[in-house]
């Protein structure tokens, strides 16, 4: 089923949270609004015409000049074959992006739709500070509940992939600078 | 006798570096053991805190992060043809899967790929399933090593040996190739490439059946694989499994078969786990298709090199590759990697720069899985499940 | 040999050769000393003078030390002081290629060998020459002793001389005889002799056994083993780890119980030595001959658990205990299948003294327990399997299991600790593998009946004893062949190690409980049966004993089959070696 | 190499043996002291060890091989390990410390004084006629004490069927709970 196709099922399901699509790119996406997102998620799974089951990846995406973060969740229906010696075939492989604000990131998460999910949203979380609400392993932040971070130190500031991450003179008496008169590290 | 104060359990997500856990480790019946970064059975630095009572395991959560470079952040620095390199170290087992993965990502998205010659798709295929025997001779080797059988990691290696030669003799590399690029291959391959290959293929092929004589089919081996570590095919799906793991749960799924995966013309078939020695999706299924991927890959490998020889002198440099410009467009790829699908998403803002490189590793993937799997079992088995579902600690921290 | 000098370490040689000369100069300095010491000694004493009057009391017991014994002191200082001079010429022989062969093997031979001509010498001595027997006491120490030797000169007995086959006729005029035998007639004297032998035997499998390992494993994993140090072959690397692994730093976990580690070693590492007491090499080769041997080598094997528990226990580290937990559980629940599957060549022997076990199976290889009936046969197979955990080998080495425990009770210890652990662990091993060659094997019996030696040395009618005796040896009873028959079963127990993966710990207990006790009892219970109907004044049940026979021959062909077998097939992978690991592998060896 | 030139030297004989013997009844009173005094349950145990060795010691001086060496497999190897399993499945640290209640070691002492005066009083009472028992009567020849260890074999066998039930029980009662 092609992407277009995907997009009016969930449109005239979901109407108005839909908010956008983009076809026209290598990557066609449907843009959803963060608070239905759980919603639609469990709906792109268990729909029987859709059956997406297999959560490929979450990309959590920087836009700095229009102050957004964007989360690209790639799915797609893994079926089996007639019979068993067949191959599975891969179908409606197709990409969902939720826009959330800058300053203060919430996704709703879908680790309970996906059990995948689990581990892309907390390193989403500690590489580019998106938070996603009730998420099954989450701490409590200065802020309220966030996933715990997965590659980074738990006690590190900041998240990395940010494009204006400052990046810190040292850690636990770690200097990150070798070279003498250096204000700050070359990477 | 004293008597031993039985204290809630010990929360095993407490930050384990303060002193307080090792008070409150010793009153409990149950001990928290550090499978730690420096351990013989993790392959590579994944430490995993097992809260354990005697010699069961209660529950088992890997802690990883120690190899973590942020591959990423340097992504968004440097043009694709520099990135290369880096794709090389994050599975460092499989350097020309992975280098294949982000050259076609890039190449898909810039519209470079109309002008690849037949002759690199073919090189880049014969390379990608040489690395495939490659990885997952290193993968039977260490699996062995982790249930106590030492010889078959001398034989594995051994093999990989030749195959790493053959490497050497294309790029000058032995680990880390960067031969594959954005825009065809580094450059054409040496004169007698392809006999030498051949000559390889044919000595290879009957170890295989020597080593299932000497570790498959060994009643020790099964007793500590069969039934142990059984992932059913909904939960491998529902975790997002791919690959060797996927596929020992009984999904018979491999990006090869899928339309436009460049292996259209190849046939070769796709080992699923069929629960011989045990269950579907035990440990004992994940090893053995592994090592029979190993036959599919060499039969792969004949074919391409057949058609290979029709092909001479057409254009492999990868001039264009210098020169790109990304569109202002993104693009997810992905491609069966020999631990699972390696799947590179980069978004492009129309200078030659990338915006956005994120690598969807296949080990990161597989290795959340360890976690419902290792509940109740015992000391032995961790080990042996950790080996079937094969880590490389480069991709997973990345 | 190269001397590697790392150019950032600064080795100010002169500083270095000055202590070399200083070291040369102090040991010649000693040596000369002991000159005068020799000239004083010679000229007072004059222990070769033939007139038998000297030979008082007092002169027989000084002489040995005195005269004898500081020409060695002499000669030992000299050799240390040469050896430190000319350290390169000694490397360079030592390294040439059969020198060190020569020297392992003459060794042997050489101890055995002149143990074995001392001996003769003293028996045709007192046996043959010695008419009156007077005893005097030595006088503070109150120790009796006999003028054996002396008072073959006051009964003027020269002229007499004992022939050897090889060497020829020596004449005993010399009184030198005296002062050899003289100290032998104690029996402490004989004593410290046999545990010098058992000692030098004891560290010598180690040693052996660690360097012959790492050859198997290299030959099994088609690469060559150790091939650098020491020349041929590597012949020196137990050696040269013996050496690296007593520099090591002496470490000792900080949590743990300091006094428990340093004590765990020697627990593990004296009892099985105490084994090879009460274990026969030969008849008349043993230290104790002990009734019940057996078992006192079982008690031995037990207490070593004790050694491992506490290492696991005293060294403050989570995977010690589970190494320990885990060794507590093994090697205590095979200990008893292990001992049942002893008792049926007790039963089938009749005898519980390990001596009288061999004696039962002198007659020819077909008369080895192994072969006499089905359930010995069994018996052999539960024995090594029980054995093989009860010293942590091969498939049940979970105490010390790398790739699950990091190195389970051995994590904290290296250095000379972590080598007597090893050591304790070989000799462990030597011991259930000489218990299993005495009880199954036929021990120090050759594979031909007793009886061929007689017919031989009747059909070759050679009269002169000693070489009568050599061919009995060959023929007939010899502590090599028993030393060739344990050294096979070691080599199977290495051969097990490198190509079974290890079992899990519950299925250890599964096996030992549920399926090698049981069938350890089953064996048991037929073996009695199959005796009682057997045996004549048993219920001597006709059909029973054709079948026995019939099951005998084909137990024992069966035997040859399996030599034959490993023989051949060794010999075959040797020959070609190119086809069978195929033709891209070979030059790839490093060697050769 | 044994047992050719006939024993002689009685002096010597008899000097290692007393030696021996005050050896091996030292080890044994001062292990079963520490095994009394000492609070780290692992220690009391190793302490164990030297007790029964050392008695096992004594058998042999005695020339009764056979039940020396069924006292170290039975005591040593067995029911030893067994108590030090015992202690590693109940305990984690290997400083578990034994510290009975005040009240405990008032009884023990009173109960340890009573037994020592009885049988210090036996001793030097002189009823018992020690010096007659002092020869060492040579005990019946190897062979018989050979049949009499075969036919104990049988008997001696319950305490091994109890060693092995003990440890299976303890080790399925552990994975039960």
């Amino acid at each position: 089923m092609a992407p277009e196709e995907i997009a009016e099922i969930l449109k005239d399901t979901f109407g108005a949270s839909i908010t956008d699509t983009e076809f026209e790119s290598a990557h066609p996406r449907v843009v959803v609004a963060a608070d239905a997102w759980p919603e639609v998620a469990a709906f792109l799974r268990d729909d029987d015409r859709l059956q997406l089951n297999f959560l490929r990846s979450i990309s959590a995406v920087d836009y700095l000049e229009d102050d957004k973060f964007a989360a690209v969740y790639d799915l797609a229906s893994y079926r089996p074959g007639k019979t068993d010696s067949d191959a599975w075939a891969l179908t409606n492989a197709v990409a969902v992006q939720v826009w959330t604000d800058r300053n203060d990131p919430h996704i709703p998460s879908v680790a309970h739709v996906w059990r995948a999910a689990d581990w892309h949203e907390r390193e989403a979380y500690d590489l580019m500070g998106v938070i996603f609400d009730n998420h099954p392993d989450s701490v409590e932040g200065l802020n309220g509940f966030h996933p715990r971070r997965i590659l980074c130190p738990d006690d590190w500031e900041g998240h990395p992939l940010q494009k204006d991450y400052a990046f810190p003179m040292e850690y636990h008496g770690i200097p990150a600078v070798t070279e003498l008169n250096q204000t700050r590290p070359i990477h | 006798m004293a008597d031993v104060i039985l204290e809630s359990q010990p929360d095993i997500n407490a930050d384990l570096s303060s002193d307080q856990i090792q008070q409150q480790d010793l009153q409990t019946e149950e001990m928290l053991v550090n499978m730690g970064p420096q351990h013989p059975a993790t392959h590579g630095v994944l430490r995993v805190v097992l809260r354990t009572d005697g010699e069961m395991v209660l529950e088992a959560v890997p802690h990883i992060g120690y190899l973590h470079r942020c591959a990423e952040k340097i992504g968004e620095t440097v043009a694709p043809y520099q990135y290369i390199p880096y794709t090389d170290r994050m599975d460092y087992l499989a350097g020309m899967n992975n280098n294949l993965a982000f050259a076609q990502a890039v190449e898909k998205l810039t519209g470079l790929e109309s002008e690849i010659t037949e002759r690199t798709k073919l090189i880049r295929i014969v390379f990608a399933e040489l690395n495939r025997i490659a990885s997952h001779l290193v993968s039977f080797g260490t699996y062995g090593l982790d249930l106590g059988a030492f010889t078959p990691f001398l034989y594995a290696f051994r093999e990989r040996e030749y195959i790493l030669d053959l490497f050497e003799s294309a790029c000058g590399a032995r680990l880390t190739y960067s031969y594959i690029t954005v825009g065809g291959v580094t450059d054409d391959l040496p004169e007698r490439f392809v006999d030498i290959t051949r000559e390889f293929l044919d000595y290879f092929e009957p170890k295989v059946h020597e080593y299932n004589l000497l570790l498959s089919h060994n009643h020790i081996f099964i007793k500590r694989t069969a039934n142990v570590g059984v992932i059913t095919a909904q939960e491998a799906l529902d975790y997002g499994l791919s690959g060797p793991v996927l596929r020992g749960s009984g999904v018979n799924f491999d990006l090869r078969k899928q339309p436009g995966s460049g292996y259209e013309e190849f046939d070769f078939n796709v080992p699923v786990g069929q629960g011989e020695k045990g269950t579907v999706g035990d440990c004992w299924d994940r090893y053995i298709v592994r090592v029979s991927e190993m036959l599919e890959s060499v039969k792969i490998i004949r074919q391409a090199l057949d058609k290979l020889d029709g092909t001479e002198g057409q254009e492999t440099l990868h001039k264009k590759g210098k020169t790109l410009k990304l569109p202002a467009d993104e693009i997810y790829y992905e491609i069966e990697n020999p631990r699972g699908q390696l799947g590179f998403f980069v978004r492009g803002n129309g200078s030659a720069i990338p915006d956005r490189v994120k690598a969807r590793g296949p080990s990161f993937c597989n290795l959340c899985v360890t976690e419902k799997v290792c509940e109740d079992v015992l000391l032995g088995d961790v080990a042996a499940i950790i080996g079937s579902i094969d880590v490389v600690m480069g991709e997973v921290d990345r | 040999m190269a001397s590697i000098t790392l150019p950032w370490v600064q080795r100010d040689t002169e500083k270095l050769s000055n202590y070399r000369e200083k070291a040369i100069r102090l040991l010649a300095f000693i040596a000369l000393a002991h000159i005068p010491i020799i000239l004083g000694a010679w000229f007072l004493l004059d222990p070769l003078s033939t007139k038998p009057a000297d030979l008082q009391d007092s002169k027989v017991l000084l002489v040995p030390p005195l005269c004898l014994g500081s020409i060695g002191g002499m000669l030992l200082f000299a050799g240390a002081a040469f050896a430190i001079y000319a350290y390169e010429l000694i490397g360079r022989v030592l390294s040439a290629p059969w020198v060190a062969f020569i020297i392992f093997i003459g060794a042997i031979f050489g101890i055995v060998i002149g143990v074995w001509l001392h001996a003769e010498i003293l028996m045709t001595v007192q046996r043959d020459w010695m008419p009156a027997k007077e005893t005097s006491v030595i006088p503070f120490v109150g120790i009796e002793y006999d003028h054996t030797v002396q008072s073959i000169y006051q009964n003027n007995l020269e002229g007499k001389s004992v022939d050897f086959p090889l060497i020829g006729a020596i004449s005993i005029d010399t009184p030198i005889l005296a002062y050899l035998m003289f100290p032998l007639q104690f029996p402490l004297v004989r004593d410290l002799v046999a545990v010098g032998g058992i000692i030098g035997f004891i560290s010598l499998i180690p040693g052996f056994g660690i360097w012959w390992e790492r050859k198997v494993a290299g030959r099994i994993q088609s690469r060559m083993g150790p091939m650098r140090a020491g020349g041929w072959h590597g012949w020196a690397q137990s050696a040269a780890d013996g050496i690296k692994l007593a520099f090591k730093e002496d470490y000792v976990p900080p949590g743990g119980d300091g006094v428990l580690f340093r004590l765990a070693p020697y627990i593990t590492f004296i009892p099985p030595i105490c084994a090879f007491i009460a274990l026969p090499f030969a008849t008349a080769w043993v230290f104790r001959d002990l009734d019940v041997a057996l078992i006192f080598i079982l008690a031995m094997l037990g207490i070593e658990v004790m050694g491992v528990i506490l290492a696991g226990w005293a060294s403050n580290n989570k995977w010690s205990v589970y190494g320990a937990m885990r060794e507590a559980c093994q090697m205590v629940s095979y200990e008893i299948p292990m001992g049942m599957a002893l008792l049926i060549p007790v039963m089938t022997a009749g005898s519980l003294s390990l001596t009288g076990i061999a004696e039962a199976q002198s007659g020819g290889f077909w008369t080895w327990f192994v072969f006499v009936n089905p359930w010995c046969f069994l018996a052999f197979f539960l024995y090594y399997v029980a054995s093989l955990a009860s010293c942590k080998r091969a498939p049940f080495d979970l105490p010390e299991s790398e790739s699950e425990l990091v190195a389970g009770f051995l994590t904290e210890y290296s250095g000379f600790r972590w080598s007597m652990f090893f050591f304790g662990e070989y000799v462990a091993m030597y011991v259930v593998c000489g218990l299993a060659a005495i009880l199954f094997l036929g021990g120090w019996m050759s594979p031909f009946p007793a009886s061929s030696a007689e017919w031989f040395i009747a059909q070759a009618n050679i009269e002169n004893g000693m070489l009568q005796t050599l061919v009995k040896s060959l023929l007939a009873a010899n502590p090599i062949w028993f030393i060739l028959k344990a050294t096979f079963l070691f080599f199977v127990q290495l051969w097990i190690r490198w190509t079974l993966p290890r079992i899990r710990i519950d299925q250890v207990l599964y096996a030992c409980v549920q399926v090698l006790l049981p069938a350890t009892m089953v064996v048991l219970l037929g073996n009695t049966l199959w005796i009682l109907g057997v045996s004549e004044n048993g219920l001597n049940l006709g059909w029973l004993i054709a079948i026995d026979g019939i099951i005998n021959k084909i137990l024992a062909a069966a035997g040859v089959l399996t030599l034959v077998g490993i023989v051949g097939i060794a010999a075959y992978g040797y020959r070609n070696n190119k086809k069978l690991v195929g033709w891209l592998a070979v030059d790839q060896l490093p060697g050769k | 190499m044994d047992s050719v030139a006939a024993e002689q030297g009685r002096s010597l004989k008899d000097h290692m043996d007393d030696l021996a013997f005050y050896i091996f009844a030292a080890i044994s009173v001062a292990s079963a002291f520490g095994v009394v005094v000492s609070q780290n349950i692992v220690r009391t145990a190793l302490f164990l060890l030297g007790t029964l060795g050392g008695v096992a010691g004594l058998y042999f001086l005695l020339d009764a091989n056979l039940i020396a060496v069924i006292q170290l497999i039975v005591y040593a190897g067995g029911t030893l390990i067994l108590i030090v399993f015992g202690i590693m499945l109940t305990s984690k640290s290997p400083w578990a410390e034994f510290k009975p209640p005040k009240s405990q070691i008032v009884l023990a002492a009173f109960v340890g004084l009573l037994m020592f005066i009885g049988i210090t009083s036996l001793t030097l009472s002189g009823e018992v006629n020690w010096a007659a028992r002092a020869t060492k009567t040579p005990l019946a020849t190897s062979p018989k004490v050979a049949e009499a260890g075969e036919a104990l074999l049988t008997t001696y066998l319950v305490p091994f069927e109890v060693d092995l039930t003990a440890i299976g029980a303890a080790y399925l009662a552990k994975t039960e709970k």
